[in-house]
């Protein structure tokens, strides 16, 4: 099994989430209120007030079958908006 | 300017609030308001902001200055992105251009509100259905903005095919959690003095005598998220600090001859140029984050919340209130 | 049914502002409210209504309908799961019909002051003591639902070999979060009046002044939550969508004949009815979700938090004032 | 060394937490308000106020040894309320 | 020592409030109060103590007993750490008995509010010029505890390296963010007082009025935090028990001793008093985390929070308030 | 791809990315609000008014190279303070 890591603002969260439903994810996990830099942009918590909003981190373990599926979509939204997006091994306990 | 003004300013408690959180950042003193307090403020400010007003306009009606008066607002928030654009191309691309002037046509509710309290402190009268005017201003600047970007700007292909339609420039500009709270929050407070002025009573001791201290609280928060914005403005450079002192200025004084044309009372003059002068960091950004990522975020907030918005509380609204004076005979 | 009440129900700030919750989500504002803060508001209101029960409770001592009036409220909460459950059997197993029905004999107390608001608003006068009916509905309703389960249902062996016992049971139903705080902060206020009257004068602008406002901010956010609870409930079935507007009405009947067998005045007797008719969403569905993990939780939350919730607050209240005006003359 | 990642409702921290200090993990870290979807349950945080509680996210780093002491018991608590469990491989810095 | 004073005492909404939530934790109901909601309600009790302290500190002027009793207070949190320590080293190293020294020089704010609701609850006057005390007692006794570890400890080489130098000890004692919001307010405070007393007035709803209850909402939280420290206590040894308990009672007598030295009157020598007896929670344990990392934090934050808080609020006030009659003649 | 899971006291976060920044990582998230257990402190939520602060988990995602220019510094702060560091192996999706 693989182990999806995707970091990203939280406004693009319902997109994010849409095209993991779409590639039917068995299910996943958000973090909200994450902070962090990137290569270009500080987003601090202290905005977040603002309603700009600060990052969430998504973890989704599924099967490689999934992450081909996920992968153009996803890539094209982070790609746009910025954001990270790793995949590592993961084995069920 | 009388300086005697500005210390007046200086020494009320949401100002020194302000300046107490903005002290903090400075000597690393490790005081913070962890996320989401600050929101809490935000949210309960624009709720009694908006009922409030709401109840003040259903005391005044829709009669004598308040049309022509809003509706020289609105026309502001549509006219100073469009100057604050053609300055801005002088050095930036359209994107950013246009997400910065668009802050600019927008407002700064707290800025707005400390004028209040200013004008309170001076014991100089204001009617409440400026905070109509507060209200009307955001949706418009975002509009401009964003159509700034689809006449004059290269539109990259958005990811999911979502080019940027008149719908969706609409629903940003209107639903914006912010502006809407606003805007419900008026309405409701309309239809609650029209149909239950009990409820009035009952919403008082909440919305309104709560305001002040919660309005403290909030602004020793701001002080803390400015002065963590300023280093990063040196970044930007000194055109854009120069834009971020010099342009509230100049929309604050055809903000004071507007008011004059108006006849506006110095009150009703003051809040009108604090509108004009101040620039949004609350819906602009949010709506800009959304629409036009392909300006720099640090750009547009760190003008407005690091330099802008301090420099207006402490120093614009005193020095507008002697234009004020000064154009505006005070005669009512 | 008047219409008129259902609209002056419906233009005080509390219904508005819950209003204004639904209608962002259903524009797809992106207004929200971030957690924890409204839990900061319900853990509010808790304490606000036990407290002020407590002193009301201290005041009117425990005559006349004072134990009447709670011994049938208590009644009523261990009937309805009852009656609810075998309706719920038609169509659903054990464990998800027993954590439906639990929920419905429950209470809830958002509910319950918006009938308090309208009745002041109506200017119809009701006694504090009813918040001690309201306190002690929570627990006896969980508790049938956790015997239902244990004698009607095959219970699958717990991890951790834990078997429901009586001892947990009774547990999850008294010790839950928010029946302890509101049964907590009666007993204090209760404590506070007897012996300590400067400390209830002290807490009044806290637990009293504040109340209105805080209510309303609340009702935003649940509002949002209900809105956004709707959609998933259509995946439940009409049947369930039935069960949740009918139930109520049901229930509301029942209780208005019962209030007239205890000779309770309109006011009460509305308060009486607003206990049977409406449903939990936050002791009951916490309690069943730890013990009752078989039943699916997005039935028991969509159908109270999503339909009869706002079906209560908004034509619900008005709609049993007419069944009580009907059936009790007002004569107090 | 391996790295293990539990998801789970809030509401059973205490006897995951348990089950964890049983098997001797030498520390875990635990992140609350996170919020899913699985196969079947959504979890909000919009519901969080009502008691229900949202996800907790708990992260053991520990030998393989653990692993296998605490498996049995983690599986069970999870495939009765739900939540996922996954292992994958960690090197100390 | 009169069990009347100390059920009174009980009695009272804070007290009550504290143990609801120290009897949650017992019978392990699932109520908690998440972050960050006490952090909420801690800077807005160290914000209102502050603001009030100021303006009361202005009414009084530095004047008469002033000057005196701030500078016994100061002294008091020299003196407390050395003897502190002395006592700690018996069983403890330098690391350890440093910090929990310096934590029982420092005070607590909420002790101190705990004996004023008591002082007005018994109509005992006393002067609001106490809080500033209150503000001068936590720096000097982190400063006190730090130099104890510079001189008396074998410093290990800190990473980055940052040995610790003066500068970094006045920082950390000084711009500690709790101590920074309570001094800050206390100024905030003073100016308003001396230059906008319509500020004052309007800033009374939120720091004032509301202030008894937020106080009962963070004891609710405190009885919690306090409750689950205890049992870490039991490990720690009975050593520790018995000095977080004894160690108050020994400061509070010096300080009645003190306090009549000074001739101040009960309500006020009350004050001093508690102000020797608390230890910090807030303060000192921050900066000793950072500063004494060596030093085991669950034994200065067991002791404070788990037992010499509960103590002092719960029999320490009453007790203290014994003592002081008995040495100090009530004739103001 | 490498990643860094660092986990520690909120109140070395500053500390922790300048440490970070020095060694040139190309971004990192932070995720505050962590409580949990290490061999010898326990630091839970409930404290966190206290200016206590709770722990703080910081992912970096970068080159081998990155993590070894920071090993020494990072490994320095975390054995006085205390606090967890594990590397693996992660590929961008
Ligand atoms: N190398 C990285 N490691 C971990 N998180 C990262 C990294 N780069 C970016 N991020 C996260 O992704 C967010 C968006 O980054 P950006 O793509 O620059 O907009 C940042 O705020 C970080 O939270
Ligand atoms: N495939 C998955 N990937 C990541 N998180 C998951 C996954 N499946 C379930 N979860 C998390 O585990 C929680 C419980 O899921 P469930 O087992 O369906 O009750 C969900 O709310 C998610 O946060
Ligand atoms: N084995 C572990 N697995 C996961 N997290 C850990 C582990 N050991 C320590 N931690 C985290 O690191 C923090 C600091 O631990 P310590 O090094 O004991 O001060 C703890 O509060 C945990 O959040
Ligand atoms: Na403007
Ligand atoms: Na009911
Ligand atoms: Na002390």
């Amino acid at each position: 099994m693989k182990r999806l890591d995707l970091i990203f603002s939280e406004r693009e969260l319902e997109q994010v989430l849409a095209a993991l439903e779409k590639a039917n994810a068995p299910g996943y996990t958000v973090m909200k209120h994450a902070t962090g830099r990137g290569p270009e942009r500080v987003i601090t918590e202290d905005m977040e007030f603002t309603g700009f909003g600060s990052n969430a981190h998504v973890i989704v373990f599924c099967d490689q079958e999934v992450i081909e599926k996920i992968r153009e979509n996803i890539r094209s939204i982070l790609s746009y908006y910025g954001g990270v997006a790793y995949v590592s091994e993961a084995t069920p306990l | 300017m009388e300086s005697n003004l500005i210390l007046q300013n200086v020494l009320s408690p949401p100002i020194l609030f302000f300046f107490l959180g903005v002290i903090a950042v400075i000597l690393r003193s490790d005081l913070e308001i962890p996320a989401p307090l600050p929101k809490l403020f935000s949210l309960y400010l624009l709720l009694a902001i908006g009922f409030k007003g709401g109840i003040e306009l259903q005391k005044s009606g829709f009669t004598g200055q308040v049309i022509p008066t809003v509706g020289a607002a609105i026309l502001m928030s549509l006219l100073i992105p469009l100057i604050c654009f053609v300055i801005l191309r002088l050095k930036f691309d359209v994107f950013n251009s246009a997400a910065i002037a668009a802050a600019y046509g927008s407002i700064s509710a707290v800025t707005f509100i400390t004028a209040e309290s200013f004008l309170e402190n001076q014991s100089i009268p204001f009617d409440g259905f400026m905070v109509a005017a507060l209200a009307l201003m955001e949706s418009p600047a975002i509009i401009v903005g964003l159509l700034l970007v689809k006449l004059a700007g290269p539109i990259k292909r958005r990811p999911n095919a979502k080019p940027m339609k008149i719908g969706s420039i609409l629903h940003e500009s209107m639903l914006n959690g912010s502006v809407y709270l606003l805007l419900g929050s008026l309405l409701i407070g309309f239809l609650t003095a029209t149909n239950n002025p009990a409820g009035v009573e009952k919403m008082h001791p909440f919305t309104g005598k709560l305001f002040y201290g919660a309005e403290c609280f909030f602004l020793l928060d701001m002080g803390i998220v400015a002065a963590q914005r300023l280093p990063r403005l040196k970044k930007a450079g000194s055109f854009l600090v120069g834009f971020a002192v010099l342009m509230p200025i100049f929309n604050g004084v055809i903000g004071v001859f507007i008011a004059k044309a108006l006849s506006l009372g110095p009150g009703n003059a003051l809040l009108f140029v604090v509108l004009c002068a101040s620039a949004s960091y609350l819906a602009v950004p949010a709506a800009m984050r959304m629409t036009v990522p392909e300006a720099k975020s640090s750009y547009y907030i760190s003008t407005t919340l690091g330099l802008t918005f301090p420099f207006n509380i402490v120093i614009g609204i005193p020095m507008y209130m002697t234009f004020v004076n000064k154009v505006i005979p005070a005669t009512i």
